[in-house]
């Protein structure tokens, strides 16, 4: 076998007061693609970094082994760390956005890699930059390069990023959640360009939360909780039969079509040729649409579809330039994607709840009563009513949004990606604890969301928008496995771990929810 | 912030400190003493003990600072929201006011200030808050504008909260924070601009055992008598700094 | 564009207008008639007294005098000194260049040294950064005129190395420099070491890191510049301060400057020649923040784009 | 005067018309013998302030004597006794009905611009002084009944007044007096408030607002007054006055070795500056009125002449003014200096410090109650002093000395209260006479100085400021002022003059306080600098041993 391009064993990492990593041993060899998958906090990303001597200098570090190429790397200094990163090792970060510097152009940061190294003379830099957007699939890369992180739209970007990266032509390429931040669309194109960078021989150490994104991609897969490896294996294995509790339960987190059975009610939304413009931009064009009692519509669509402006229609927050939206406003609430937001940073728990109950004219006395009343229903303990949101994890952050969401007895809920900011596993238990609320109190959900997979599993009917455009709309199960529009086709098609097979659901890459109970249960506290 | 304490003693009730001495009891006879048993900080040039002096003008030198600072902080919170949340066209026209005030030096318009008005306590609290307050109304104009669109306060709009209850119990109280913090600090940028225009000899008269007028005074006698103009520096040096002190931890909790 | 460029100008000489029509105000709201000030206690002749009157223009009503005033500055004329028997732009003229030298390279060494110090600083061992605040404190906390005195008696004084007046070579620019730059370096050191210290937590500084680059290149070539947008405005605000402070300064060293002209001015009511000094400075203003502005342009190209 | 430090504005203006008068200053500089004077070198004098216009026909500041004495000689010159004595002009005859005045001018003079001196450039100047458009501020006032100047021939010149008027050739010694180029006086006000230019021993080689001014030595310099020392050019081949306005600036600047002399030494480190074996200070008596407080005589708790005395007895000036100044001013017995022709010696035992007797007083003017805070009162109310105190403005410590007095006499019952006031400001209180008491002193070389202080054509008004801030309203002191006027015989003028000075003390309508005298501290090697009348220093004869 060949000699591994890195090799840890044993590694521990540790913060003051804080042990991230404990005791991690992977290795990763030419041509070889290994994901290491886990939560925030999980110490995945603290993993990675130690491959490059970039823990900071608050970190110990210790490993039984720790050899790049063969070399013991144990005890490098900063200066030989240097020669390592960027030439034998390659990092990508998420969002090129923030991890491109803005103020430069990106041909720079990519000549910069090549400049650090000396791996180009001064004058052939320019002609390297432009061969290297190219293989990374940038299209007019003389263009690109003069261009600003800003400039650029996300998929090029992040094309543009693993261009720095692999400047050197590095052994290995890290990739640190390469598509996180990415539409789906962009986020299959990016996962391609990885695809083909590993069988042209790369190795790859896939860092990601979402076991849907490595499933493609990795050889191998490990599993990391808490610091600890708890599950390490071929793809296959980890994939089809994984043996630790926590794989499964990761597995079953991902959203799977629901067996829906809801009884349509009166009209509670009914939204008519919806359309508003900005500065001469159309965000929202002739979109029209229903929504009855006790049934969830979803609305999908990438960045920059309409979704948020058609919400903010419907709550009024905007007026439409034309056409018109029914709606009773006093009964509808809306949870936001950020709950942290929409929270007032000086309120606690209780003023947040009081406030909602104060609106919903219920008296002062009842009010707490109340308060805890709904924190049980959203699965809280009423320990939390004096503390402040800044201090919850954020899983009982949009639990707290949806106590007071539901604090004046809305039938209405709008619900603007109210899952998209969380872990897989407290996603999984936010959407449940959302579908249990509407079957308990006939609560009708207009839900936006990118995702199509939540989508799919908490719909009744679904909208797909397009540049402020409804290209189809109708029964979630109709749509899902018979899309009529090519848009929703690609959208279908890039959804990563599998393609939504538009005749046999059965077929998938990954198991369905069917086949696995489910683990997790909304916790309390 | 033990001195802080110390100072708002003095500051309330400064004969505590002093056992009983005065700070205008001048005696020729006593003059330009060093640091002894008698005059634990020395005397300056009218005899009077430099303590007594420093304890006594503890009142006034921080009245000078929060009075400067408070009136500023009000006058900016008002423009401040006057501009943000009194639509365009008085936004405008309060924020070119503000540029014409902060495109005058603010020593200048301290001095102008003061040639209409005259020397005293009062006018230099008037004109420091006059020059300061314009950085308030800056700061209450962009956070009210930032709070404006914040995710709270949509929130607030959606959950059918009236725009009178938005803005008392969202917007102020929120705006309001930053500028504390930076209120506090600028406390200490206050009583040093005061003790600048007292050595122009735009300050309080005297005899009135003011800080910033007896660094000012006392630099006459420095090479005879440094302690006149050194230990004022020094309370001087130490208010602010702690002043400063609590500012920034203010400024960490909330961040 | 064009219309842009159009705004800010329309809005820089409402500014200029105001400024000039606020102290323009207050100078007369001041107690005492011109005349008397001008004479003070000397004893005139009846005839000179009317001389002085005919000359400046006093007998007119407020507002015929606000008008001329307007007037002539309309046409470049800043009137001529009640005092200093020259015309105001040349009393104003011989004083301003030691007065930009002075604030020049004040404002050159505050922001170098500041740079260079929070460059060091931030993110350092805690006792490197509280030495650092704490004396940054201290420079704050000290007003210059003291610094100043303090800085003679030292450096000139007892130690002889630098005089302790004039204007004359680089060496009796040292110590005025060092007592009009402390107050800024300190403030622009706070502000940087805060700013660098955000930045160097953004991820694109550990992308450079990971491209094999040092911690000080990220610092110079990555994290500087984006530090520089809060710093330019902060320079712009400073330059308000650095003339107050200039004037102390100039005094105590007995420097050439527009500070001491203002303070003879405003104390002897020359009116034109403070209404001259009002106008430099609210021009200094209004350049030094249009200059700011293209500076952003230049540091941050995703500024262009609203532009 | 009220003076000025730091605001070198008009108002500060000082005036000096110096007549010739028997006895002079007091204490020339005492220097060690150095050895034979040196020829060449250079002198760096540190002022504290500086002229806001260098032509001395319009400025009023005492400054502006100093910047352009060096440079302007004058028709007569005047020593230190008060004798007159040729300069330029080398005779001169006074016309019975002391109305006309003739000078025979001195030959071969030549201004530094080649300009030849004659009989045409001296009507010149003072037809310069007086035409309005000079707007003299102190000069055209000095010059009194002045009619006109009438060209005899190339070296003789007439001059014609509406009266008699004594003071004419003292005031013609001064540096105000000064003779310039005709050629620089045609090119207007602007160019000679930067730039002047006479026949005197030195000329302006550059005049820098806020930094100074230096001068080099003028060659052709051959008609010294026979006051000098030594005739011939100037010793010193080049001259510089520094401007440092900050005290302790200026003198760490002379204790470093940086400058060669500087002028007003803070009386609190007069003892230090001695102590120093390379330092001196060189004193000089002020002429003229001494630093007095004026009570307002018109109205107030001032007008009553008991509550006057009490004040001015009841207060230890005399300890006060010792401590404070640390010897190096004395107490004031007079309203003028022991330096001005026609002091009176007697005044020096008329009155003294007597707590007891000022009580007596109060009692009798009726303040013969107090109040909690130990003030007297009368009809409840509080025995109050508004004092418009001038703090920018004050030197030589005063506000200090302002503060001990104002702590000493609430001892005495007095409620001394400091009123804040700009120099804007000052001025409308001064002439409404809106004070209970007002402080300054005022420079001039003659007991004539009396007639400014005291003549009721002097009190303030609307549309004048006269030095009479005491609103001293006699009209028998008036009589003796005018006497004095028109009568040359010193005794009988001096007989007057001590009238005044006497009844001004027994009315108590002023209160001395302490003798300005010129603190000039300078480098020991520094030799031979003189005074002038009105005590300010000249370099003429100065030089500079190299030690």
């Amino acid at each position: 076998m060949s000699t591994p391009v890195v090799e840890v064993t044993d590694l521990h990492v540790s913060f003051p007061g804080v042990a991230a990593v404990r005791g991690v041993s992977l290795a990763v060899h030419p041509g070889e693609c290994v994901a290491v998958v886990g939560e925030s906090g999980s110490g995945k990303s603290v993993t990675a970094r130690s491959l490059l001597g970039l823990t900071g200098e608050e970190a110990t570090v210790t490993a039984g082994r720790l050899a790049v190429e063969g070399v013991d790397a144990s005890r490098f200094g900063e200066r030989q760390w240097r020669s390592i990163r960027g030439r034998t090792i390659g990092y990508v970060l998420q969002d090129a956005l923030v991890s491109l510097d803005a103020l430069r152009p990106v041909g720079k940061e990519i000549a910069e890699t090549l400049k650090l190294h000396r791996a180009a003379p001064r004058h052939e830099l320019p002609g390297r930059v432009i061969d290297l957007l190219t293989e990374v699939g940038v299209p007019e890369p003389a263009v690109r390069a003069r261009q600003y992180p800003h400039e650029l739209s996300g998929g090029l970007r992040q094309r543009a990023l693993i261009a720095s990266a692999i400047a050197c032509g590095p052994r290995l390429l890290i990739a640190d959640e390469p598509t996180t931040a990415l539409d789906v669309t962009v986020q299959a194109q990016i996962l391609r360009l990885l695809a083909e960078r590993k069988r042209a021989g790369q190795a790859l150490l896939l860092i990601s939360h979402d076991l849907a994104v490595v499933a493609e991609l990795a050889d191998r897969i490990l599993v990391m909780k808490d610091g600890v490896v708890v599950e390490d294996g071929p793809a296959r294995q980890v994939l089809g039969a994984p043996e630790h509790a926590y794989t499964k339960s990761l597995l079953a987190a991902i959203p799977r079509p629901g067996s829906r059975t809801t009884v349509p009610g009166d009209v509670v939304i009914r939204a008519e040729g919806l359309v508003k413009t900005f500065k001469g931009r159309t965000a929202v064009d002739g979109v029209s649409f229903e929504l009855r009692a006790g049934q969830t519509l979803g609305v999908v669509g990438e960045s920059g579809s309409g979704k948020t402006t058609t919400a903010r229609l419907v709550l009024g927050l905007l007026r439409p330039d034309r056409g018109s939206v029914e709606i009773d406003r006093r009964q509808t609430q809306v949870i936001y994607q950020d709950p942290l937001s929409s929270f007032d940073p000086r309120f606690s728990v209780r003023r947040v709840l009081d406030e909602a109950l104060e609106v919903g004219g219920t008296p002062r006395p009842e009010r707490r009563r109340r308060a805890v009343e709904l924190l049980e229903q959203v699965g809280l303990d009423e320990s939390v009513l004096d503390r402040r949101p800044l201090k919850l994890s954020g899983g009982q952050r949009q639990r707290v949004a949806i106590a007071r969401a539901l604090a004046p007895r809305p039938r209405v809920i709008v619900c603007d990606e109210p899952v998209s900011a969380l872990d897989v596993s407290i996603q999984a238990q936010v959407l449940d604890l959302l579908t249990g609320l509407q079957a308990e109190l006939g609560l009708a959900y207009l839900f936006i969301s990118h995702h199509l997979g939540v989508v799919h599993h908490v719909s009744d009917h679904v909208l797909v928008l397009k540049d402020g455009r409804a290209v189809e709309s109708g029964d979630v199960h109709q749509i899902f496995t018979a899309p009529a529009d090519p848009y929703t086709r690609e959208l279908l098609a890039a959804v990563p771990g599998g393609h939504y097979d538009q005749t046999d659901p059965s077929r998938r890459a990954l198991p369905g929810r069917e086949q696995h109970d489910r683990l997790v249960r909304p916790q309390v506290g | 912030m033990a001195f802080l304490a110390l100072i708002t003693l003095a500051a309330l009730a400064p004969s505590l400190l002093t056992g009983g001495v005065t700070p205008d009891a001048a005696d020729a006879l006593a003059a330009l003493q060093g640091p002894s048993a008698d005059h634990l900080l020395g005397t300056d040039a009218n005899g009077r003990d430099v303590f007594a002096r420093i304890v006594y003008g503890a009142a006034p030198s921080l009245l000078a600072g929060l009075g400067a600072t408070a009136l500023a902080v009000v006058v900016g919170t008002a423009l401040g929201l006057l501009a943000a949340l009194g639509g365009r066209v008085v936004d405008e026209i309060v924020t070119r006011l503000i540029e014409i005030v902060l495109s005058l030096p603010t020593l200048l318009l301290a001095l102008l200030v003061i040639t209409v008005t005259g020397p005293g306590t009062v006018n230099v609290i008037f004109a420091i808050a006059l020059y300061t307050a314009p950085g308030y109304a800056r700061l209450v104009r962009a956070q009210t504008m930032v709070i404006r669109n914040a995710g709270f306060v949509e929130a607030a709009v959606s959950l059918g909260l009236g725009r009178g209850r938005i803005i008392t119990r969202h917007v102020l109280p929120n705006a309001f924070e930053p500028l504390a913090v930076l209120a506090t600090i600028e406390v200490g940028t206050a009583l040093v601009a005061a003790a600048s225009l007292s050595y122009l000899g735009l300050g309080p008269q005297p005899p009135a055992p003011e800080w910033g007028a007896m660094l000012s005074a006392g630099r006459d006698y420095f090479s005879v008598a440094w302690w006149i103009a050194v230990f004022p520096g020094v309370a001087i040096t130490l208010t602010v700094l702690s002043v400063t002190v609590v500012g920034r931890r203010l400024q960490r909790r909330i961040a | 564009m064009i219309r842009r460029i159009l705004t800010r100008l329309g809005t820089s000489v409402l500014v200029l207008w105001g400024a000039v029509t606020v102290s323009f105000t207050a100078l007369h709201l001041t107690p005492g008639d011109v005349v008397d000030v001008l004479i003070g206690s000397s004893v005139v002749t009846p005839e000179v007294r009317a001389q002085i009157i005919a000359d400046y223009g006093l007998g007119e009503p407020l507002a015929v005098q606000y008008a001329t005033y307007l007037g002539r500055v309309l046409r470049g004329d800043l009137g001529q000194s009640y005092q200093l028997h020259e015309p105001v732009a040349s009393a104003i003229g011989a004083q301003l260049g030691p007065s930009l030298q002075l604030a020049g390279v004040s404002l050159l060494v505050a922001v170098v040294v500041s740079t260079t110090l929070a460059i060091l600083t931030a993110r350092r061992r805690p006792w490197i950064r509280g030495l650092s605040s704490g004396l940054e404190l201290v420079g704050v906390s000290i007003p210059t005129f003291w610094t100043a005195i303090l800085l003679l008696t030292i450096f000139s004084f007892q130690l002889g190395w630098f005089p302790a007046v004039g204007n004359d070579g680089l060496a009796a620019l040292v110590l005025p420099v060092i007592a009009v730059a402390l107050p800024i370096t300190t403030l622009l050191t706070q502000m940087m070491r805060e700013g660098l210290e955000l930045t160097l937590e953004q991820p694109f500084v550990l992308t450079a890191r990971t491209r094999g680059m040092s911690d000080l290149g990220v610092r110079l070539r990555h994290a500087l510049r984006h530090v520089l947008v809060p710093t330019v405005t902060l320079i712009g605000w400073l330059v308000g301060l650095t003339v107050g402070a200039m004037v102390a300064v100039e005094q105590i060293f007995s420097r050439q400057g527009v500070g001491q002209l203002t303070l003879t001015a405003v104390g002897g009511k020359d009116l034109p020649v403070v209404m001259g000094v009002v106008l430099l400075t609210a021009v200094v203003y209004v350049v030094v923040n249009i200059v700011v502005d293209l500076l952003y342009l230049l540091i941050d190209p995703r500024l262009r784009g609203a532009a | 005067m009220i003076s000025v430090r730091r605001f070198r504005a008009p108002l500060a203006a000082l005036l000096l018309l110096p007549l010739l008068a028997a006895c002079g200053g007091t204490s020339a500089p005492e220097q060690a013998p150095a050895g034979p004077p040196a020829q060449g070198g250079s002198l760096v004098f540190g002022v504290n302030t500086e002229p806001l216009n260098l032509d001395p026909h319009a400025s009023p500041q005492d400054v502006t004597g100093l910047f352009t004495r060096p440079v302007l000689d004058s028709l007569v010159a005047l020593d230190d006794k008060g004798d007159v004595h040729p300069w330029l002009a080398s005779s001169w005859e006074i016309s019975d009905d002391q109305l006309t005045y003739t000078f025979k001018l001195r030959t071969g003079v030549k201004f530094s611009d080649g300009t030849p001196f004659d009989a045409a450039a001296v009507k010149t100047n003072l037809d310069h002084i007086v035409d309005p458009a000079t707007k003299s501020q102190l000069a055209a006032a000095a010059f009194g009944p002045y009619e006109k100047s009438t060209v005899v021939d190339p070296q003789t010149i007439e001059v014609t007044f509406k009266e008699a008027y004594s003071p004419f050739l003292a005031a013609l010694a001064t540096a105000y007096f000064g003779i310039q180029s005709p050629k620089q006086l045609a090119l207007g006000p602007e160019a000679l408030a930067k730039k002047v230019v006479g026949t005197g021993p030195f000329v302006i080689d550059a005049y820098v607002p806020h930094q100074g001014i230096t001068y080099r030595r003028n060659p052709d310099y051959d008609w010294a007054p026979p006051t000098a020392k030594h005739a011939g050019p100037a010793r010193l081949e080049r001259l510089e006055f520094k401007v440092i306005v900050e005290d302790a600036v200026r003198l760490g600047a002379l204790t470093s070795g940086q400058i060669d002399a500087i002028a007003s030494v803070p009386p609190v480190n007069v003892t230090q500056v001695e102590a120093n074996p390379k330092l001196t200070i060189i004193r000089k008596q002020a002429p003229g009125g001494n630093y007095n407080y004026y009570p307002n005589n018109e109205k107030g708790v001032f007008a009553d002449q008991k509550v006057r005395q009490a004040f001015r007895d009841g207060i230890d000036f005399a300890t006060v003014v010792e401590k404070l100044y640390f010897g190096a001013f004395d107490p004031a017995f007079s309203a003028i200096s022991p330096a001005t022709a026609g002091y009176d010696k007697a005044t020096e035992t008329q009155w003294r410090y007597d707590p007891e007797g000022a009580a007596r007083l109060l009692d009798e003017a009726g303040w013969s109650s107090k109040d909690a805070e130990g003030y007297r009162t009368k009809d409840g109310r509080r025995l109050t002093v508004k004092w418009p105190f001038l703090k920018a403005l004050a030197r030589e410590q005063r506000g200090t000395l302002a503060e001990q007095v104002q702590a000493e006499a609430k001892k005495a019952g007095f409620d001394v209260q400091f009123v804040d006031v700009t120099p804007a400001d000052f001025t409308p209180k001064a002439l409404a006479g809106d004070y209970d008491l007002i402080d300054f002193s005022w420079q001039r070389a003659d007991g004539d100085a009396l007639r400014n202080l005291f003549a009721i054509s002097n009190i303030p008004r609307p549309d004048f400021f006269g030095q009479n801030l005491a609103r001293w309203h006699d009209p028998e002191v008036d009589g003796w002022l005018t006497g004095a006027l028109r009568t040359t015989d010193l005794t009988e003028r001096a007989a007057l003059y001590a009238k005044v000075q006497q009844k001004a003390n027994a009315d108590a309508s002023i209160v001395p306080v302490y003798v300005f005298t010129y603190l000039l501290g300078a480098s020991k090697n520094v030799q031979d600098v003189t005074f002038e009348p009105q005590a300010f220093p000249t370099f003429y004869d100065a030089w500079v041993s190299k030690a």
